[in-house]
């Protein structure tokens, strides 16, 4: 059996690879996808724990998390869509009207 | 798990329901009603904060009643957070009224996420562990995300809504990792639990982490330097009455969450995170008060000027003693209203362009709405810390329990950037008293004119007979303070 | 063969978890995005695995369903909805790549070091703990008198993953439940509120800008392949 | 009347809110009812709560009256509370008495100008802050009054808004004085943290008591002189002074001669307990005032606008003031505080009749032979202008003499005492100088304005002369509340007498100053004489003859040729050897030095507004960025502090 500091680990190396996905990429879909990604590796940390306590705490709240994922996805997308309406871009680099 | 225990819920369920009846009201033949949302969110917001009063009764010589499994608490600390959150809420919502009226969005929609957002900083408030915290906080911010992008044709409102969100579900997943690793190292997420577990414990590097991440998520909340970069734009971007209500409702929520986890589950470790939390403070200050001074927009010197305040707020939590409790309940309370009031200023000046309410609007406001013109003054003296008004009083107490608890080196950076603070500010008042200018049209509507003087009421009464609320909060606080003497 | 059964998980771990880590690189890596989301997917199956392994079934299920169902689908529906030409990552690696894997690394470093060796809570032993619950119960005493009385008590309960984390969710963790259904329903409303079309009753037959730019395009594609 | 002491501040805080609101609607002449009436009630008042004061309290004790406990921090609460006692008294004299005449004159000053409800409104604000100054039973309570007026006094500098100058003036003087309030406040941190009071007897007795260590106390003095530094202008923080003569004159004469700038002063008389124990932050006050008053003395000379003239003229006298604080000659300073208030009003008030009379010139080199056109300006001024330069028996002689005679004579270090002595007198030689220079100029030869100008001179109206008049016969007769010792008269240092319970001796606790009756006499005679020299080298220089002199200075360097060719060879001997070299170092002094302080503030103001520019380009608007930014903080604070 793969000892929790494993799981840990693996949960750090997609949190990482989200992380720089987020910084580097510049589609914005791309960067959503990049933060649900952060948001599994934080899923397998908790679920981790929850093997290691015996305690449902950790899974519960990793139900709380995919779901809350789910929402943020949604309304996520919604603003991604209008937001493209208005600029016919995608691009996070062309939203910088706002600066200083 | 009783109907008693449901009761402790009636204020969050009170406006859990109003909100979904405002949701459902457009829906049922309202929609061309739009002015009598305004009204419908008073009366709920009126309903909320009589039920917030009513439970007190229920905890009434009670320090704190865990229920729900120890998820949920009603106690005077959150009973004060409430009834702020809920006159923050009825505030924007006056705010909120002349600025809809000139757009075509539903105003049924925006009142009802409106008090969703009051619902989640209620959980906030009320959250003895960090999974209803969570949760609350995620219910707040989604609101928020969608709020700020509710002028959705609007390319400055979305673009804002898009930098909130991203920055904000990065921002979350940091906590989460925080949070996460609390979670193994103590096995627990019951804020009591937790400071259980930690006052055997010798220091630990993931600990340290988890709660480094902990922080780092809840200053993103509260606009702490460095995890800042958000708020000027949003604040530009988003409504104006958002962008009001993020500046003040948003942000005491999330100091309502950031003193009671780090005053009731973090004691053990003060010295450890403190100096971290100091540092973050001092940067804060200074961030934010050097960059509001080259502003010319006046939102955006607002968000720099609330990223400092975020500073000042902070010493209260790194004192970590009773002054810095109380000094955080009333500084929240008092920067509430100072703002809430600037803010009801720079709608009344102009509604109709969306960003871009320079300094120039201001010009000889004084000649134009004399009492506008005075109270602001009043307000900007607030911010500034001066006294006889408020805010010197809610520094006071920050500053004092800084030097108490020997962080002389930030209380005087704390001095020394209110005194630079000023800088900025006074630009106002030059620019309302002493200048010459037709500046914007001005249109005092009179809820704008209510908003005005209630924070005015409030900054002054608190200024000048500071006793009454110093001794609420005293109340309000005492049994998270008597967490840290027993420590 | 003890020993290789006892292998086998940590096999399984290595294999789900390198197609984890390699397909989450991936969804960085890809410049369309629709290539991006199937490898979304991927990792998300993996990560399922491992929360089965860990003995979450019920979590596993959930994160197969609700992401993998849910979310994956809703991204790619958005993904063929825009269905940019012009995909914003020409070049893939922006300007501040330095800057974005000097961090990345930094974070990863700081994960190691910290994260590892940190002092955890002490193991659990009881391998049952993850699938039993608390149930209610009353159970006849016989009193010294010779009355005999109810009295409650509460029990440990072996059941299933999936029972006790109903159990807990509706008893333990009614409060944050409940706000997550909130939570859901402004999610479900600021999503039709931002993501509708059209607002004002004026605006109904407008056409939005993007689409009036698209069909131009292709009558002028036409065209020239027509010609 | 001794306990409703809140009245006092109460009455002209109606007065402003009256104005403040209403004065547009209710029209010019019920607007000057309300001042005055809420300007002179106060002063009504005051004088009948003093006299009850004196009935109740022959010892001279302290009254109390605490009003309501104002809030309670960190278990110290803290009282709006005011007192009287014999220095309260003073000031409150001073402040009611001349703010009432200051009043009445700007009815006549300020008649034809806009915003005339709005002023006396920022006028009555400005008295009630003041009195909750000058009447405040501690720190904390005066803070708030110390900020009142400093508002006040930048919104009035500010007040004509359609002169460029004038908002960037006030906003000067707000800066300056929001550095030297950090000084007071940490002060008040430390009385906080250390003596757990901030009550004026409260931390005068935790140091009587040895409760306070020596550094603490050096450290609260030196702090607390930092805030008066930034009040009271001294150097380093004198620059917004000057510039605040943009404001309306009645303003530069209440607030900027007579009664804010001297809150410093107040409130180290006030402390004075603490200073004792402290010699070396005395040591620095003496020090400081010395240099300030000898520094802006010379620059005085340089000086063409009248009101500038008056403004380093007044830095000047305020250094005088610190020197008396400073070698522990508190009553002195305050006796100088006294009779400076009377004959620097009646100074600033004279200039404001003169820039009254010529239509709002103030530059001296447009003046000239202004005697007879308006009389009761020109004999008031001549008075106030002898008591000033130190001639007796006028006021500001004996005030004066005592200071120097003090700082000769200094228990506390008497070598450093010398040197502050040696800097006073030459300050005073130069006073005396730059007031007959002005005199003359103005007042003398014919005139040089244009013919507009002169068909428009006019004596003031009544209700200008009337304060000019009282303050002229208050600058003849005010020193005599504080005649020397050597004089031997019935009613010798009456002052002294009457502050006695201010400041108490008190055994281990620096010793009270006793100057010898032959230092008093000697002092006195240098001073005298030094004066009189002064006066006989600007009639020789400037009677007649206008800035001839002062411009052949400026053109024929260094104008030895020139003096040859001049057949007042003996005068312009006298301008080559002194008056000249003293004259360049007076331009000196005002252009280098002045300007290194100034140029200083605005290089600090320049790196702030650096700073924010590089933080607004950090600012990019892009969300990587910010994300990079999220992830790189987490990085460094973890790597930092873990």
């Amino acid at each position: 059996m793969p000892s929790t500091s494993d799981f840990l680990m693996l949960s750090a190396t997609l949190f990482t690879v989200g992380l720089i996905g987020v910084i580097l990429r510049r589609n914005m879909i791309t960067v959503l996808m990049c933060i649900e990604l952060m948001l599994n590796a934080v899923n397998i940390n908790l679920v981790t724990f929850s093997h290691m306590l015996g305690s449902l705490e950790g899974q519960i709240f990793t139900i709380f998390v995919i779901t809350v994922a789910a929402g943020e996805a949604a309304v996520g997308l919604a603003i991604i869509i209008q937001l493209y309406r208005l600029k016919s871009s995608i691009n996070v680099d062309d939203a910088r009207n706002l600066n200083g | 798990m009783t109907w008693a225990d449901t009761l402790l819920l009636l204020p969050e369920l009170i406006a859990a329901t109003g909100a979904s009846i405002l949701l459902i009201v457009p829906v049922l033949g309202g929609r061309a009603r739009g002015h009598m949302a305004k009204w419908a969110m008073l009366a709920l917001m009126a309903v909320t904060a009589l039920a917030v009063i009513g439970s007190t009764y229920a905890v009434a010589g009670v320090q704190q009643t865990p229920t729900f499994r120890a998820m949920f608490a009603v106690d005077a600390f959150s009973v004060f957070f409430k009834l702020l959150f809920v006159v923050v809420i009825a505030l924007v919502t006056l705010l909120s009224e002349d600025f809809l009226s000139e757009e075509r969005y539903s105003t049924w929609e925006y009142y009802s996420l409106l008090a969703f957002a009051l619902c989640g900083m209620m959980f906030m408030a009320s959250g003895v562990s960090l999974i209803t915290i969570y949760i609350g906080l995620e219910l707040l911010a989604l609101s928020s995300y969608i709020l700020a992008g509710y002028y959705k044709n609007h390319e400055e409102s979305t673009e804002a809504a898009m930098k909130y969100f991203i920055l904000g579900t990065v921002s979350s997943a940091i906590l989460l990792y925080g949070i996460s690793l609390i979670y193994g190292v103590c096995g627990s997420m019951r804020l009591s639990t937790i400071a259980a577990a930690l006052s055997t414990m010798l220091s630990n590097d993931a600990l340290m982490f988890g709660i480094m991440l902990l922080a780092a998520g809840l200053c993103f909340k509260i606009a702490a330097v460095p995890f800042h970069v958000w708020t000027p734009d949003v604040y530009v971007g988003a409504p104006t009455p958002i962008s009001a209500f993020l500046s003040t409702g948003s942000k005491a929520a999330a100091f309502a969450v950031f003193a009671r986890v780090f005053y009731v589950a973090f004691p053990a470790f003060h010295l450890d995170w403190s100096n971290v939390l100091a540092a973050i403070a001092a940067l804060s200050m200074i961030v934010g008060n050097l960059a509001a001074i080259t502003q010319t927009n006046v939102k955006r010197m607002l968000a720099y000027s609330s990223i400092s305040h975020a500073g000042y707020s902070l010493l209260g939590i790194i004192a970590m003693n009773e002054m810095g409790l109380r000094g955080i309940l009333i500084y929240t309370m008092v920067y509430v209203f100072a703002n809430l009031g600037i803010w009801a200023t720079i709608l009344m000046l102009r509604r109709h362009a969306y960003a871009g309410e320079s300094v120039e609007d201001f010009r000889g406001l004084h000649k134009r709405a004399p009492f506008a013109a005075f109270s602001m003054v009043v307000f900007l003296l607030s911010l500034g810390g001066i006294p006889p008004t408020a805010g010197f009083i809610g520094k006071y107490f920050l500053f004092a329990a800084a030097v108490q608890a020997g962080f002389g080196w930030l209380a005087i950076v704390a001095v020394v950037m209110s005194a630079v603070s000023m800088f900025y500010y006074l630009r106002l008042v030059v620019a309302m008293y002493l200048e010459e200018g037709s500046g914007a049209e001005t249109i005092y509507s009179p809820s704008l004119r209510f908003v005005t003087a209630l924070s005015l009421t409030v900054t002054l009464v608190v200024g000048f007979i500071p006793e009454l609320p110093i001794r609420q909060v005293i109340e309000s606080s005492s049994h998270l303070v008597g967490r840290v003497v027993q420590r | 063969m003890d020993a290789l059964t006892a292998s086998i998980p940590l096999l399984v771990f290595v294999v789900v978890g390198t197609i984890a880590v390699a397909s989450s690189i991936l969804v960085v890596a890809m410049r369309n995005p629709v290539n991006s989301a199937l490898f979304l997917l991927l990792t998300f199956l993996c990560v399922a695995v491992l929360f089965v392994m860990e003995g979450a079934e019920f979590v596993g299920a959930v994160q197969v369903l609700v992401y993998a169902g849910g979310i994956m689908v809703l991204f790619l529906f958005v993904v063929m909805l825009i269905n940019v030409r012009a995909l914003p990552d020409d070049r893939i690696l922006s300007p501040y790549w330095t800057g974005g894997a000097v961090v990345g690394a930094a974070v990863f470093v700081l994960l190691v070091a910290l994260v590892r060796p940190g002092v955890y809570h002490e193991q659990n032993d009881n391998p049952l703990a993850l699938r039993s619950t608390t149930v209610n119960a009353r159970h006849r005493v016989v009193q010294p008198d010779g009355t005999t009385v109810r009295k409650r008590y509460t029990r440990q309960q072996v059941v299933g993953n999936s029972e006790a984390i109903g159990m807990a969710l509706y008893r333990d963790y009614l409060v944050p439940f409940e706000v997550a259904s909130l939570f859901l329903l402004v999610a479900m409303v600021g999503a039709i509120l931002i993501g509708k079309r059209e607002l004002g009753i004026d605006d109904e037959d407008v056409d939005p800008q993007y689409i009036v730019d698209r069909v131009a395009e292709e009558k002028e594609m036409k065209e020239a392949m027509s010609a | 009347m001794l306990d409703k002491l809140w009245l006092i501040p109460l009455i002209p805080f109606a007065g402003f809110l009256l104005n403040g609101l209403f004065g547009k609607k209710i029209g010019n002449g019920l607007v000057t009812a309300v001042a005055l009436a809420a300007s002179g009630l106060t002063a009504m008042v005051s004088t009948l709560a003093v006299f009850q004061y004196l009935g109740a309290y022959p010892d001279h004790g302290r009254h109390l009256d605490r009003v309501y406990n104002w809030f309670t921090a960190g278990g110290i609460g803290t009282d709006v509370a005011f007192q009287l006692d014999p220095l309260s008294i003073v000031m409150l004299m001073v402040v009611t008495w001349v703010g009432f005449l200051i009043h009445l004159y700007s009815v006549g000053y300020m008649g034809e100008e806009d915003g005339y409800g709005r002023y006396f409104a920022y006028l009555n604000l400005f008295l009630s802050a003041m009195l909750i100054l000058v009447l405040g039973s501690s720190y904390l309570f005066i803070f708030v009054g110390w900020e009142g007026v400093g508002l006040c006094s930048y919104l009035l500098i500010g007040f004509y808004y359609d002169r460029d100058y004038a908002a960037a003036a006030g906003k000067k003087a707000f800066i300056v004085n929001r550095i030297g309030d950090f000084g007071f406040l940490i002060a008040m941190f430390l009385m906080f943290n250390y003596a757990g009071t901030v009550d004026f007897a409260g931390v005068q007795s935790m140091a009587a008591r040895g409760q306070l260590t020596p550094t603490v106390i050096t450290a609260i003095c030196l702090l607390l002189f930092l805030g008066a530094c930034g009040k009271s202008a001294q150097i380093p923080l004198y620059i917004w002074l000057p510039d605040a003569m943009a404001g309306p004159t009645p303003v530069s004469a209440l607030i900027h001669a007579a009664t804010m700038v001297t809150a410093g002063v107040y409130m180290l008389v006030r402390s004075n307990l603490l200073y004792r124990m402290s010699p070396s932050a005395m040591m620095v006050v003496a020090l400081i005032g010395g240099l300030t008053a000898l520094f802006s003395a010379t620059i005085a000379v340089a000086q063409n606008d009248i009101k500038k003239v008056l403004a380093y003229s007044t830095v000047s006298q305020l250094g005088f003031m610190f020197i008396g604080v400073g070698v522990g000659a508190f009553t002195s300073g305050i006796f100088h505080l006294v009779t400076h208030a009377f004959f620097k009003a009646c100074l600033f008030l004279g200039a404001g009749s003169v820039i009254h009379a010529m239509g709002g010139e103030q530059d001296m080199r447009k003046m000239g032979g202004l005697r007879k056109k308006i009389p009761t300006t020109f004999w008031t001024f001549t008075v106030a202008t002898i008591a000033i330069s130190g001639f007796p028996p006028f006021a500001g002689f004996f005030s004066k003499d005592e200071i120097l005679a003090s700082a000769f004579a200094t228990p506390y270090f008497p070598a450093v005492g010398k040197l502050v002595w040696l800097m006073g007198t030459v300050a005073a030689f130069f006073t005396a100088f730059y007031m007959f220079r002005l005199w003359y100029l103005t007042f003398t030869g014919d005139f040089r304005g244009t013919h507009e100008q002169e068909h428009h001179l006019h004596e003031s109206p009544w209700t200008m002369t009337f304060p000019l008049q009282v303050l002229a016969v208050l600058s003849i007769i005010g020193g005599f509340i504080g005649l020397p010792q050597m004089l031997h008269t019935p009613v010798t240092n009456l002052l002294e007498h009457w502050m006695q319970p201010v400041i108490p001796e008190i055994e281990g606790i620096g010793k009270l100053i006793e100057i010898p009756v032959g230092t008093e006499a000697t002092v006195a005679l240098v001073s005298t004489l030094l004066a009189a020299l002064a006066w006989y080298l600007a009639r020789q220089r400037y009677r007649g003859r206008g800035l001839a002199a002062d411009l052949a200075t400026e053109q024929s360097h260094p104008g030895l040729v020139h003096t040859l060719e001049n057949k007042y060879y003996v005068d312009e001997g006298y301008d080559a050897t002194v008056v000249t070299p003293l004259r360049q170092l007076s331009i000196f002094s005002w252009k280098v030095i002045d300007g290194i302080i100034d140029g200083t503030l605005g290089l600090v103001g320049y790196t702030v507004a650096a700073i924010g520019d590089l933080l607004r380009f950090f600012q990019t608007g892009n969300v990587r960025n910010y994300a990079l930014m999220l992830f790189g903080a987490v990085v460094i604070l973890m790597w930092v502090f873990a």
